[in-house]
């Protein structure tokens, strides 16, 4: 075991990745000489060239869509936007070219793009972007969104061994902010699978990305006045793990959702949905949502903070439950 | 460029092939029977037979829809597209897809998407795979006059040219897009201008010449084979039908077509043939009686073919289906 | 009154809002000489010139954020996508630009982008996409979809006269095969208001577009068996008309919520959502939805048919309510 | 082109301005005062000085986020915009946006949206407003020289030239895209040549020189104002500090940054200011010391400025909000 940061869990994924199999390789803005804009490829182009890890011109679609051709005859190619914000220049590549491929003509389309998300940095309304909701309606693509370096390493490498389109949405904030210990030797984290973050019986908090440490530090503060939470960590936010949202739910009879996303059309809405029509008649109480105010994300900290949901906004959720 | 007889004669045979059979196709749609719409190359064939019989069979196309020739010349039987048009089980998509929404990777086809110049991008990342591995396979890419107006062909262009990829674009330009002319879809006399922004190899061909685009084409293909990077060829034609079988195409002056008729790329083919003495009228006929039946088994293979089970559709989405456990 | 089609009431409103407002324009691909793909704007380029009925080079983007300068300048710009599917090329203007404008500084945007969506149409994944899902989750938008012929005109004119970007999704299975009496005189459909598109005590089926009509004729079969549906037809779906949803809900106490977009991530999961948050204590049932399955559209009869909801699931489900 | 003694000293004033501004933001920001990232146009200030004098003030500008020059000119405070940063009330943006996202409608300044080339189409439409209306405004937009790989580039760029708008397309040419040098953007040896695939008109000028600049916007914002339609125009120049102030630039030879730093836009103007007799050292000093104070204002102005309320972040999302009853 070592200890790395959720930074250094991807770069590990991606060297090891490259390593091993030679139709890996990298794509993007300053992925290459430079190192990426968040340093998460330093190092890479030295050793692995300049064919390997390609910086390409500004353009986002056409770097995407070469993705997708690559994949197509047989590469296994990662994308870096720059900031997630900027995926929405690719949109239409990854909506209609990559999403549908293999429903549409039975080829295979094994593309990662990296989407360095989320907010809490100041970065106002084009470099915090939680970007899953544009891809949520949109049958064909997967999703993932570690929250521990563990996941992050792990998730990662499925996905480049997955042969669909995968969307790594991996958390800015989280960075340098934490860290795990992890196996030495190689592992994967299964797309599709949700993970108990912290079993407990009284309510099921269920969220991803940096808002499972949100949720950890609000269960704390529970856990002393006596309620038991049980963090449902997705992982895998498209498509969801059902069975293990399910299994909490049944168990603990109560629902708080939390997500960084703004609410309304967010990935709340559906874990809220499909837990309705599956399990009404566990439910003791409404589900509840915790999550940012519709607006883009702004800039001063002041409103940032009141954007970004907050371990007492969780704490108020639960305790409502509670009286319930 | 020398072409052999046997080549010359393939070219004319999948003109006739292309033409024949999108003529049914536009038959069958009038009569109601092809699901949804119906679009044609009429009068512009030779481009993607030209550009499509000019590739190596390793070779990647990466297509759009007015490219029929292309389907065919790679293997994708006129059986299966005929039975694509009719949604049966047994077309090209399994009925998934309909018309022009072709493409099959074992024949080096990439699917069509309906978004125009989508495919710059992608048949330059086929390009992209193919450097990389020190492979000596090309790409090709093609889009419309109205296609070269997107940002992805833009973003592809410029992509191609500074890695000097293998990949070959081809613009089939028949001087509308819909119903929108050139002069308001652009401002230069050639498309092939837009290749000089980025400092790419371009030419202008006839579009109506099916011989001057294969050696073009083929041309093309060798440069980037050998690492020369990626030329851009304008076919000029005009687009003999509607923008599809439902628009009658009131907007394009009638000396215009008249004027094109003229220039129809297999009477075009025809009088070459003769002139040269590659082929004689029986010749001609014997093809023409051959395409003709490969058309009626096609169309009996279509009409006998087996529609897909309903719940086909639910299949299919995932490359890696994740398991409800 | 004058019965006219949902096609013509678009029409209308175009042109009477072109004559009340000289600010008012249209572009797009082929709206000028041609009259539009669906002949939408026949005979607007005779009667408005070149200049205000304006046919664009194949750009999606480069028109959407032409529309958008416009708009800040002073005029109200009607963008036309000749199928829906082809606004996943204007996405980022739509999404970065126009809806973040008047939130980050402060500068009103009122372009109103015209998206002929939806299938049964055997268009096949690229002409029957609903595009409603690529925009839920962005705040700052407008989203409207009329029903009726009546909605089409009086939303497509409240939409021009809005300040905001508004997407006015026109269902084009409806074009010309549905007609309603409307007045003559100048009428608006308030954005942000849902109507009770049939009253009743026993469910609450919450839908829109084309979804009206097959909750209709289910609602029709199921009031032969006695029971009396509730239709709510939510006309805006961004933002919701909250207080209709609950307002329903609560005398109902049984939802079915349907529409013809995807079941991940649709508008359905917002509702139901909505629902389990602030009308738990109302809910007698399970919330159901009713939605087309999570794959592209397919283009055979038979597929297709499975697809698209049909009043036959709306029965079950429905049915399935009234033994809770 | 003659310039009046009084336009070259404001010109020299604007160029010392967003110089001394911008090395003070790059100060703060290493202090930690400023919140998220900085940028600076360091070494290119005659860009956005240049074309940003030449306009009208009935015009509209759509910039990027290296046109602090632009801001400055068109009104729009250093005191709103140092708040800006800070992130204060009595920013530019009352806090919802900070550094260089600044946009003022009132002042003429459509804001910059992080994704490049995006305000290429916004300042079109301006342009086609401008032109349907018969208004004798022009529009002009910029980005750098990584923007213009973008597909928005070459959409906006299209668009304008086919329908002859009255707009005038910058690039600030600095050699850089964050890390990527030209040669790994673009395949041309000037920018200038985008122009071509739009047969529209283009100069490639020096981007240190901001008379040569000034003169160069002035006379194509002429040409559109008078119906001739849009020019682009390519300044030369050189990023002097890294991407963002956090990037040490290693990427960069030295040798590059020194030969540059020869031609820095200041010097040269101050040297053709002397030269030609316009200025004496002793105005140039009153500039300097103006603009000091001026920044020192901005800077007390937004320390003492309040921050926002938490909850104006939940504010102004519509500009028609929809009542909830
Ligand atoms: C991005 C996009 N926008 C709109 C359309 C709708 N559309 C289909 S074909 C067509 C015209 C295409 O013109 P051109 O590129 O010249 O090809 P041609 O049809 O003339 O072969 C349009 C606008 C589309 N397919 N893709
Ligand atoms: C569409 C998009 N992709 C990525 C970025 C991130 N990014 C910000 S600045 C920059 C480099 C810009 O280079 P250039 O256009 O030459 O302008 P310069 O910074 O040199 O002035 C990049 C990649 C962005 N802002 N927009
Ligand atoms: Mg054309
Ligand atoms: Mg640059």
């Amino acid at each position: 075991m070592k200890e790395i940061t959720y930074l250094e869990a991807i770069r590990e994924a991606l060297d090891e990745e490259m390593a091993r199999d030679p139709s890996v390789f990298i794509l993007g803005e300053d992925v290459g000489v430079y190192g990426g804009a968040f340093r998460v490829t330093e190092g890479f182009y030295e050793k692995y060239g300049e064919w390997r890890v390609l910086d390409t011109p500004l353009s986002e679609s056409g770097f995407t869509g070469a993705a997708i051709g690559a994949a197509l005859v047989g590469m296994r190619p990662v994308a870096e936007m720059q900031f997630a914000d900027f995926i929405s220049c690719a949109f239409d590549q990854l909506v209609n070219v990559a999403a549908k491929n293999h429903y549409r003509w039975g080829a295979a389309t094994p593309i990662v793009v990296r989407a360095p998300y989320g907010g809490n940095i100041h970065g106002g309304a084009f470099h915090s972007q939680c970007i899953e909701g544009f891809f949520y309606n949109v049958p064909g693509l997967k999703i993932v969104a570690p929250a521990t370096a563990y996941d992050a390493k792990g998730l990662l490498k499925a996905a480049i061994r997955d042969n669909d389109p995968v969307i790594y949405c991996e958390h800015k904030y989280l960075y340098r902010r934490i860290k795990d210990q992890i196996p030495e030797e190689d592992y994967i984290v299964p797309i599709g699978k949700a993970r108990i973050a912290i079993e407990g019986s009284d309510v099921s908090i269920i969220t991803y990305g940096a808002m499972v440490h949100t949720a950890t530090e609000a269960a704390k503060v529970l856990k002393g006045s006596g309620v038991s939470c049980e963090i449902i960590d997705l992982r895998t936010i498209l498509p969801l793990d059902k069975k293990s949202i399910m299994n909490s739910v049944k168990k603990t009879n109560k629902v708080v959702i939390l997500h960084e996303q703004t609410k309304t059309g967010g990935v709340g809405a559906e874990v809220s949905a499909l837990i309705s029509e599956n399990c009404f008649d566990y439910l003791d109480g409404p589900i509840i949502r915790i999550a940012a105010p519709d607006t883009p994300v702004p800039y001063s900290a002041q409103m940032e903070e009141v954007f970004i949901p907050q371990p007492k906004e969780v704490i108020n959720a639960v305790e409502k439950l509670m009286r319930y | 460029m020398d072409i052999k007889r046997e080549d010359l004669l393939q070219l004319y045979y999948y003109l006739k092939l292309t033409r024949r059979f999108e003529d049914r196709i536009s038959s069958l749609y009038h009569q109601g029977k092809i699901l949804g719409g119906a679009w044609t190359s009429n009068g512009t064939e030779a481009v993607s037979v030209g550009y499509g019989y000019a590739l190596e069979r390793n070779d990647i196309a990466a297509p759009y829809f007015r490219d029929m020739g292309v389907f065919l010349i790679r293997g994708i039987t006129a059986k299966r597209i005929m039975a694509q048009y009719f949604g049966k089980k047994t077309g090209v998509t399994g009925g998934k897809e309909g018309n022009v929404h072709i493409g099959d990777i074992n024949f080096g086809v990439i699917g069509f998407p309906s978004h125009l110049a989508d495919n710059y991008p992608v048949g330059t990342g086929a390009a992209l795979a193919f450097k990389m591995r020190g492979e000596k396979r090309v790409a090709v890419a093609c889009t419309g006059d109205g296609g070269t107006s997107r940002g992805d062909f833009h973003e592809a262009m410029n992509f191609a040219a500074v890695r000097k990829l293998p990949i070959v674009f081809i613009c089939n330009n028949n001087q509308y897009a819909y119903s929108t002319p050139l002069r308001l879809q652009m401002t230069i006399k050639n498309v092939a201008e837009r290749a000089l922004a980025y400092d790419m190899p371009s030419k202008t061909v006839d579009g109506n010449n099916v011989v001057e685009i294969y050696k073009a084409a083929k041309e093309a293909y060798e440069v980037a084979r050998n690492g020369g990077g990626p030329t851009f060829i304008e076919c000029k034609t005009m687009r003999m039908h509607g923008h599809s079988e439902h628009d009658s195409a009131k907007y394009v002056p009638r000396e215009l077509l008249e004027e094109w008729k003229k220039k129809d790329p297999i009477l075009n083919m025809e009088k070459y043939l003769l002139e040269n003495t590659i082929a004689r009228k029986e010749d001609m006929e014997g093809i023409e009686l051959r395409v003709k039946k490969e058309i009626e088994e096609a169309e009996a293979f279509a009409e006998e073919s087996p529609y897909p089970e309903p719940d086909d559709g639910l299949k299919g989405l995932y490359a890696t289906p994740i398991e409800e456990v």
